[in-house]
């Protein structure tokens, strides 16, 4: 572990599943578990910003429940920098990530009230005070939570993550349920929260132009192994992993002229059963016999991480299908 | 799927060991069978005698295990009341209560099913409502109330059902059946609508609100966005999702049924086994109460295991994929 | 509930509120009869010669015995206050006892999940199998055993409470335990977990209070199957003693007379249920529909 | 013609050996028979026996009736009587030959009966005892009567062959029994009933229903309170005898406290004033009227009226005396009352819950706080019955089957013995020195005059202390189909074969 | 449009009715698509864009109700159909695509029976004729082995797949017109532009018209002929996709634009938040709905409705309209 790291992390696994009945296992049977996050490794630096980006079932909400301890790796390890740092998390649904029996300022006091982060005459100072800070009202802490819109919610979520002053704060796809409008806002308030107290976070997201807005280095995930990570500015400018260049091509922007859609062919294949070799290759336009029987080692240099057995040149970018 | 199914057949022996476990310390805490099997003018001598005989002087655990012994062997003992052999008693009597279950379980089906259909389908009408408050009413009535009514009108008042009994049965080697008679059928209709009654409400009500919940879903919005008529979105695509809880519920519903049997065979003099559980009852007779408990214990779990094999024909998504 | 809300409430939903009405009523009369007048089923006050006195406004009715006197002489007005107070405190208490004990099982079997769970789980299979009149019938043959034969009227009312409490344990369980554990992957019980909150208070104060509203609809209902139970057991002869009667004993009482022309023994004692359990049942359908998330927007 | 009538209860078993159970010897008296049975007239009258005598004061001989075939066509002879004594004694009803030390086979037609102790009355005590083929018991292993400790059902019990006027022809236990006339009967079917049907129906209200909508012809049980209405429906009728079975009540005499009861020091049962106050204020006309609705016989002892040794004079009901009675609990010292348990039954005979509170709220009056605990038969018996005796007041009824108070002095009022012979259901341990020298005494009395004289004085000895107190004599209430002409019996038996049924 | 319009829809008015009240859920709202055009239909969630899908064909459950409006399809008024008449609109003449294809399939039933049900209904031809269709749709929406798929049942497909059966359903009664509401928000980047261009593909095939409802500007972008942009129940801006994208007028689309997030020219990446939030059901502001968010906002932006107005190219809801060249 590096001194300026806050978290690292090694060759994390996550197997869903895989416990044979008592019939099963007399049988011999060995039920088949899903390995939902295979083999990640990477750290973060204290006032660093990492991104991480992928499909829908990529891994990527595993990954981060299991940073926070919200349930215990198959193989692997965590390991905080110094005494088990402080953490928080925000989550993406808004409407599930609040409980409705409580009043806001009680979700929000929660965190202070269990680490008794202040006594307890100035927790409503304090409240009041975070509540200001995401942009709501210090009356709204006498609310619940189901009179506020999906927006307003997400901020509470963050006055609640910032109320447990948190050395180390996880964001779970923040935005993603959010219209565009208030996704605005939100990421805006995050980016001003972030210089304003120097958080260092984990951001999850499969939006691209979200993670490329707020990450300072980005994480790619593909059927739960890192396939390329890189500083923000690299990963768009000169993808190395094919999967990273077919993902950025793929959203579409905003030129109605130029209408042409970039879509990665095939499908996801079944997480529970992985393609042999490279698991991208199923979909790779440059996939070679190589790629089927072994699995690509995960080339690091420059600050960039890699798992492919090549190198993608510019001029094959365009090269279509 | 078929270890699936072996592993709820091993668990419900479990289950069912244990039943009989408690059953035969309902047998020995129960009180004392020599109080009620020896004459009170017993001397000491015929009383020890007889402790000896039923082994009621030897540890709990090696009586259960001969107990258990002797039901594996089809020895169930005999009745404190009758000295029959509790085995034969039950098998006699089950089929009376099979078919009574059997026909208030079809009545039902004739009855609640397009019932709680017009209830989730319409459940603002008129009628719904109606439907709904005699449903509630079915449950409000005591069963008993129910019977005793409908025999003073039926029986009494107008004639055409008998009050009593199963009417002539014929014997099938061993199953005596009154479905195969007109005075048989013409028995079993009230007590089999008393029974109803009851399910009856429950499955009006589970219908209902499964097809308001399945009629509010995407899938049938977008069958009726495709144009396909209200017959065919209600008895096809709506009913055969709600049709699940409904059949689970009619499962676990079973141990209901056969509660309220003693009820309505009491009522109506059914030779089932409910009045023989209810005459047991009265009587203290132990034996029988043990050997009916565990009998009701196994043939729920059998059904509801049955029930719980039949989802995959009525939901695809409940098949295992390691079929 | 403003004055205003419960107006509007009247306009959209008469049945459930006219039914609210009807129970808070039963309960008065359950409850404030008992205060002013005399226990007719005090054997000292008892004279059976005004047994099977009818209905005032009958030919031989008695103005002291408004709705008639039963086979004993007692006052049916006040016997059936009297009764009604036994069914609620039978029907409240066992539908507590079910809901305590269901509810910490459902908890536990939701939260834990696992082998936990399992066991939970089966147990209450084999729980099903064995309904409130089954069990009530054993459980007092053991009780009876065990116990002694000092079978006061309380402890029979103790056992019917608890067989048909027992009874009820399963469906609370369930219902709790589906609750929890949709509950238990919300991600505001994960935002808890993180902060470090223990398991035990995430379970009590955050988990608790989200699953409590389907538990409150079953209890209304089970309120009247409760009282059913109670009524069917007197009717079998097991159950609470004339000496304390509910308004199940006292149809069961009744019943005897049905066919003999005392009608009104049996009759105002089952109008009497039959309207308490209407109205719990109307109000327990209100609150399902009202409650089920899955029909938001209906109403 | 046939016949079909209902019940509240089904005989619990066809074996005639293995209980004693009036029910029992109810249906299977049509089936099986004794050496000597009662006539509606409650006359000894023979049966398989055709006279007897008795030769000494310990030795009773009976002559056999010749050319009785068994309806599988045995011979019936003196050996079935022997193997039948045998067989009686081992079963549960071997009570009744109690007071038969063994049997003697003279010859083929006659066989002797010896007891250990003189007994003048011993043909009226066996009137129960029904004959077994020997044959047949042996092909079908049923030797001996079955007993719910055998671990396999007796044969006899679900089977039955005598030498009676019907066969069972067919049986579904606690369900129906049909019986089919026995063409080879020796006797002759006085009725024209050749084929019956017995149905079980349990609930009253079931059976009245039955009887009214026609689908019977005849119910047993009518509860009293729908009498006057079965009456008033056209087609059907009401009949009832006195049933000799006699209801009373009777306290903890013999225990230091009270077991269950309370607010006293002591057992105030223990002094006669407070049972003769009880039995002052305990309105047995008022119960009659009001519970029974006229179907019932108040009673001023714990027998029956048509019982040997009841006298008009000794069994007529007190009458209610409230001051007399609270005068009494004052000299007692007992004005303030106390608390007792009345142990009743729920399901034994009419409307025992009914009268049960009742009784309670007469004894109210002068402060017995009685608390009524109602309970089925078969618990009810568990606690009250021997060894446990546990009660502090029971609710009781009895019916000696030999119609004669001796049964009854014998059986439930001497002082109890240690090892449960004499005494054994004198359930309030009642003891009076003088009552049991004179039942011993009556039991050896052969001169009839004599006899009686010592019987009432026992009654009187038993009236006077109160310790019994009675309430009424039980009748008979069958409805009836009109045209139905029925024979009742005081035993509750129904004897088809005097029964006619319009055809 | 030279070409007379297929669907045209004049003052629809949307209303919810509760506790005894009327809100207004979409307000005057008309529109035309004309035959073989994509209308993208755009703005915040809560804008009123599926009801007024919805209510094209009579789809509207209680307490939502149609309180005024005309539609027609060609020369029928659907809005004065019956029930039955709608049904053989349903289907028939007007597609539709929902927006999650996890829960838009029966999960009981196959996906053969589905698919060939809605046929039946709605084409008069033989059993096998359907099924030989059946099995050619399930091809033409790029699902390997049909045979397959036609017996399979939902749950046993992806995501992805179920999707493709969606547009499948939609289209296999050959309708004139299509609405796809948010047929690929519930879906992954790499799975939805497979979707929209396999539903080009079709529907350059078959010429179906289209309203395409989405929040998701880039999608519009790339599919659609015209937009309209609804906000708080109105449509505040209608356009051609090229002019809407290059010159906003309503400040509220800008604001869109804005806040979606993009890189700049030196490649940076840029949001703008629009301030505030859409204002919920029966809590509009008066006059104009957007003035409470807008920077432009006047004083009679708080009186006056503005009324959807034709400017240079297209039509624009608003008082202070941005000039042409606003957008850099
Ligand atoms: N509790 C669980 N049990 C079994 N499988 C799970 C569980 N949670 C997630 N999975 C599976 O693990 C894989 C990774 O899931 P995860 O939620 O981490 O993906 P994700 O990248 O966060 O997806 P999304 O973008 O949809 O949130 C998926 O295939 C998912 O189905
Ligand atoms: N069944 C309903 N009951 C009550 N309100 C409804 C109902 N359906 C829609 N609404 C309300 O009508 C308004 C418009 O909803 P609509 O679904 O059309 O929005 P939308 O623009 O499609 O949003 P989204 O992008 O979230 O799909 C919303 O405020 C919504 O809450
Ligand atoms: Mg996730
Ligand atoms: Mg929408």
């Amino acid at each position: 572990m590096m001194p300026g790291e806050v978290v690292s992390v090694r060759d994390l696994s996550k197997t869903y599943g895989g416990k044979a009945s008592t019939i099963e296992k007399l049988l011999g049977r060995k039920p088949r578990g899903l390995k939902a996050v295979r083999g990640v490794s990477f750290s973060i630096d204290r006032g660093e910003v990492l991104g991480f980006v992928g499909e829908s079932g990529c891994g990527k909400s595993t990954l981060a429940r299991l940073i926070a301890g919200l349930m215990a790796p198959s193989e692997g390890e965590i390991v905080f920098n110094g005494k088990k740092p402080r953490l928080q998390m925000v989550f993406q649904d808004p409407f599930s990530s609040l409980n409705g029996r409580w009043r806001v300022r009680d979700i929000i006091a929660e965190p202070i009230r269990t680490h008794k982060l202040r006594k307890p005459s100035e927790i409503p100072g304090r409240v009041a005070e975070l509540l200001e800070q995401v942009g709501l009202s210090a009356a709204d802490g006498m609310k619940f939570p189901q009179g506020f819109s999906g927006g307003q919610r997400q901020r509470i979520s963050i006055a609640r993550a910032l109320a447990g002053e948190p050395d180390f704060l996880i964001l779970d796809e923040p935005t993603s349920a959010l219209d565009v409008s208030v996704q605005a806002q939100i990421l805006n308030l995050l980016r001003d929260l972030q210089s304003r107290l120097g958080l260092t976070s984990l951001f999850i997201t499969h939006n691209l132009s979200v993670v490329r807005l707020m990450a300072d280095r980005i994480g790619v995930m593909y059927l739960g192994e890192l396939v390329e990570l890189a500083p923000a500015h690299d990963i768009f400018t000169d993808p190395k992993h094919p999967y990273t260049r077919l993902l950025i091509d793929a959203a579409p922007d905003l030129d109605p002229i130029d209408r042409t859609l970039h879509p990665i062919p095939g499908e996801l294949p079944d997480p529970s059963r992985p393609p042999s070799g490279c698991s991208f290759r199923t979909r790779c336009p440059y996939a070679q016999p190589l790629c089927a029987e072994q699995a690509p080692p995960l080339r690091k240099g420059n600050g960039r991480e890699i798992r492919c057995h090549f190198d993608l040149q510019p001029q094959s970018l365009s090269v279509p299908e | 799927m078929i270890i699936h199914a072996i592993e709820r057949i091993l668990q419900t022996l479990v289950v069912l060991l244990v039943i009989s476990f408690i059953a035969f310390m309902l047998i020995t805490t129960l009180g004392d069978p020599i109080g009620l099997l020896l004459p009170p003018d017993a001397t000491m001598a015929e009383r020890n005698a007889l402790i000896a005989r039923l082994n009621l002087d030897q540890p709990v655990m090696q009586r259960f295990l001969s107990f258990v012994g002797g039901i594996l062997q089809g020895d169930f003992g005999l009745s404190y009341r009758t000295q029959q052999d509790v085995g034969s008693m039950i098998l006699e009597r089950l089929p009376a209560t099979a078919e009574l279950a059997l026909v208030s379980l079809l009545v039902t089906i004739v009855v609640a099913v397009p019932a709680g259909i017009l209830c989730g389908v319409k459940p603002k009408a008129l009628v719904s409502r109606a439907i709904m408050f005699f449903s509630i009413a079915g449950i409000t009535l005591p069963n008993f109330v129910v019977g005793i009514l409908l025999i003073a009108i039926f029986s009494v008042q107008l004639g055409w059902f008998p009050s009593f009994g199963r009417g002539s049965t014929v014997n099938l080697g061993g199953w005596t059946t009154g479905l195969l008679t007109a005075s048989g059928w013409q028995a079993i209709i009230l007590p089999a609508i008393t029974l109803a009654t009851f399910q009856m409400t429950f499955v009006i009500r589970m219908l209902r609100t499964q097809l308001m919940e399945v009629g509010q879903s995407e899938h049938i919005r977008f069958a009726r966005a495709r144009g396909l008529s209200e017959t065919r979105i209600w008895f096809v695509y709506a009913i055969r999702n709600a049709l699940l809880p409904t059949v689970t519920m009619l499962g676990l519903q079973l141990g209901n049924i056969i509660a309220f049997s003693v009820v309505t065979e009491s009522v109506f003099a059914w030779p089932g086994l409910g009045s023989l559980f209810l005459q047991s009852v009265q009587a203290a007779d132990i034996p029988v109460i043990a050997i009916y408990l565990i009998f009701v214990g196994a043939v729920y779990m059998v059904i509801n295991l049955l029930v719980e094999l039949s989802y995959p024909l009525i939901d695809p998504r409940l098949k295992r994929r390691n079929a | 509930m403003t004055t205003k809300a419960i107006l509007h409430n009247a306009r959209s939903a008469p049945g459930p509120t006219f039914a609210a009405f009807a129970i808070l009523a039963l309960f008065l009369y359950a409850f404030l009869v008992p205060l002013f007048t005399a226990d007719p089923f005090r054997l000292a006050g008892m004279s059976i010669m005004d047994s099977f006195t009818p209905p005032m406004w009958m030919v031989g009715g008695n103005p002291n015995f408004p709705l008639g006197a039963d086979d004993q002489g007692r006052n049916l007005l006040t016997a059936m206050a009297y009764g009604l107070r036994t069914s609620i405190i039978v029907g409240v208490s066992a539908v507590l006892i079910g809901l305590i004990l269901g509810g910490s099982l459902g908890l536990v079997a939701g939260f834990v999940g696992g082998r936990t769970d399992a066991i939970i789980m089966r147990v209450a299979d084999v729980q099903l199998a064995y309904p409130a009149l089954l069990l009530a019938m054993v459980i007092d043959g053991i009780a009876t055993a065990m116990i002694g034969r000092e079978r006061s009227a309380g402890l029979a009312i103790a056992i019917v409470i608890f067989a048909i409490g027992i009874a009820f344990w399963v469906q609370f369980a369930r219902t709790i335990r589906s609750s929890v554990m949709v509950e238990r992957d919300q991600d505001y019980v994960a935002a808890a977990q993180i902060t470090g909150r223990s398991k035990l208070a995430i379970v009590l104060r955050h988990i608790l209070p989200n699953v409590m509203a389907p538990v409150l609809v079953i209890a209304t209902i089970n309120l009247g199957i409760a009282i059913i139970t109670e009524a069917t057991l007197s009717f079998l002869g097991i159950g609470i003693p004339l000496t304390h009667p509910s308004l199940g004993a006292l149809i069961r009482n009744g019943n005897a007379f049905l066919q003999s022309g005392e009608w009104w023994i049996s009759a105002w004692p089952c109008l009497v249920l039959v309207a308490l359990v209407i109205a719990v049942n109307v109000l327990g359908d209100h609150l399902r529909d009202h409650f089920n998330p899955k029909l938001r927007g209906r109403s | 013609a046939e016949f079909r009538f209902a019940g509240p209860l089904d005989a619990y078993t066809l074996d005639p050996h293995a209980v004693s159970n009036t029910l029992v010897f109810a249906v299977l008296r049509n089936v099986y028979e004794p050496l000597v049975q009662r006539g509606p007239d409650l006359s000894l009258q023979p049966v398989l026996a055709t006279e007897w005598t008795q030769l000494d004061d310990l030795t009773w001989e009976f002559k056999l009736r010749e050319g009785v075939k068994y309806s599988n066509g045995n011979d019936f002879n003196a050996d079935d009587v022997v193997f039948s004594f045998e067989r009686a004694k081992k079963g549960g009803m071997s009570s009744h030959l109690a007071d038969v030390a063994s049997i003697e086979k003279v010859d083929d037609l006659t066989i002797r009966l010896i007891s250990d102790e003189p007994n003048p009355v011993l043909p009226n005590q066996i009137v129960n005892w029904f004959m077994v083929d020997q044959e047949w018991a042996d092909e079908n292993g049923a030797q001996e009567p079955g007993q719910a400790d055998n671990s396999t059902e007796g044969f006899a019990n679900r089977n039955a062959m005598g030498t009676g006027p019907y066969v069972i022809s067919s049986r579904d236990p606690g369900v129906r029994t049909d019986f089919a006339a026995n063409a080879d009967w020796w006797g002759e079917i006085t009725g024209n009933v050749d084929s019956a049907t017995f149905f079980v129906i349990a609930n009253p209200s079931t059976r009245v229903s039955a009887l009214i909508s026609g689908e019977v012809q005849m119910i047993d049980g009518v509860p009293p309170q729908d009498a006057q209405r079965i009456e008033e429906t056209n087609g059907i009728e009401i009949v009832a005898t006195p049933d000799l079975r006699t209801v009373y009540l009777q306290p903890d005499m013999l225990r230091d406290e009270l077991i269950h009861g309370g607010g006293v020091e002591g057992n105030p049962f223990k002094d006669p004033k407070v049972r003769e106050a009880m039995s002052l204020v305990i309105d047995t006309q008022a119960i009659q009227q009001r519970i029974m609705r006229g179907y019932s016989t108040p009673v001023g002892l714990p027998i029956a009226k048509e019982i040997e040794g009841s006298t008009e004079e000794l069994n007529t009901p007190v009458t209610p005396d409230l001051e007399r009675a609270q005068q009494l609990m004052e000299e007692a010292g007992y004005a303030d009352g106390f608390q007792v348990t009345l142990d009743c039954t729920n399901d034994r005979f009419m409307n025992d819950e009914a009268t049960c509170l009742a009784v309670g709220s007469f004894l109210a009056q002068i402060n017995i706080a009685v608390t009524p605990r109602t309970q089925a038969t078969a618990r009810w018996a568990q606690q009250i019955n021997p060894p446990g005796y546990d009660t502090s007041f029971a609710m009781l009824s009895y019916s000696p089957y030999t119609y004669d108070a001796h049964q009854f002095l014998t059986g439930l009022a001497v002082t109890r013995d240690a090892d449960g012979g004499r005494g054994a259901f004198n359930i309030g341990g009642y003891s009076n020195p003088e009552l049991d020298r004179l039942t011993t005494e009556i039991g050896a009395e052969t001169d009839q005059e004599a006899r009686s004289a010592l019987l009432a004085e026992a009654l009187t000895i038993l009236k006077n202390d109160h310790s019994f107190i009675p309430i009424h004599q039980l009748q008979i209430l069958w409805g009836l189909q009109e045209g139905v002409e029925v024979v009742q019996l005081a035993d509750l038996a129904y004897p088809l074969a005097w029964f006619t049924v319009p055809e | 449009m030279m070409q007379a319009p297929l669907l045209t829809v004049r003052n629809l008015s949307i209303t919810l009715h509760r506790e005894g009240k009327h809100l207004p859920v979409l307000n005057d709202v008309s529109f035309d698509v004309a035959p073989g055009e994509v209308l993208g239909v755009v703005g915040e969630s809560g804008a009123g864009k599926s009801v007024a899908g919805a209510a094209l064909i009579d789809l509207l459950v209680p307490p939502l109700r149609r309180s005024s409006g005309e539609i027609s399809l060609g020369r029928d008024r659907l809005d004065l159909m019956s029930p039955r008449q709608m049904r053989n609109v349903r289907g028939k003449r007007v597609g539709f695509i929902f927006q999650d294809p996890m829960t838009s399939l029966n999960p009981v039933l196959s996906i053969g029976k589905q698919l060939t049900d809605t046929m039946q209904a709605h084409l008069k031809i033989g059993r096998a004729e359907i099924k030989r269709r059946a099995l050619a749709w399930v091809e033409r929406v790029g699902l390997p082995n049909p045979e397959r798929i036609l017996k399979a049942a939902p749950h046993e497909l992806s995501g992805g797949q179920r999707q493709r059966i969606v547009i499948a359903l939609a289209l296999c009664a050959e309708p004139e017109i299509v609405i796809a509401d948010e047929p690929t928000t519930a879906l992954d980047v790499s799975v939805q532009a497979q979707m929209l261009d396999l539903m080009r593909t079709l529907h350059k095939e078959t010429g179906t018209a289209m309203v395409l409802i989405t929040h998701d500007l880039g999608v519009v972008a790339k599919m659609a002929d015209r937009v309209a942009v609804f906000y708080a129940g109105r449509v505040v801006e209608l356009a051609a996709t090229s002019d809407l994208f290059a010159t906003p007028r309503h400040p509220y689309t800008a604001g869109l634009m804005g806040a979606t997030p993009a890189p700049d020219a030196e490649g940076r990446m840029q949001v703008v938040p629009i301030p505030g939030a859409m204002p919920g059901i029966g809590a509009l502001p008066s006059g104009c709905a957007f003035h409470p968010r807008c920077t432009r906002a006047q004083p009679d932006c708080r009186e006056i409705v503005p009324p959807l107005a034709a400017l240079e190219a297209g039509l624009a809801a608003c008082l202070h309209p941005l000039p042409r060249e606003v957008r850099s």
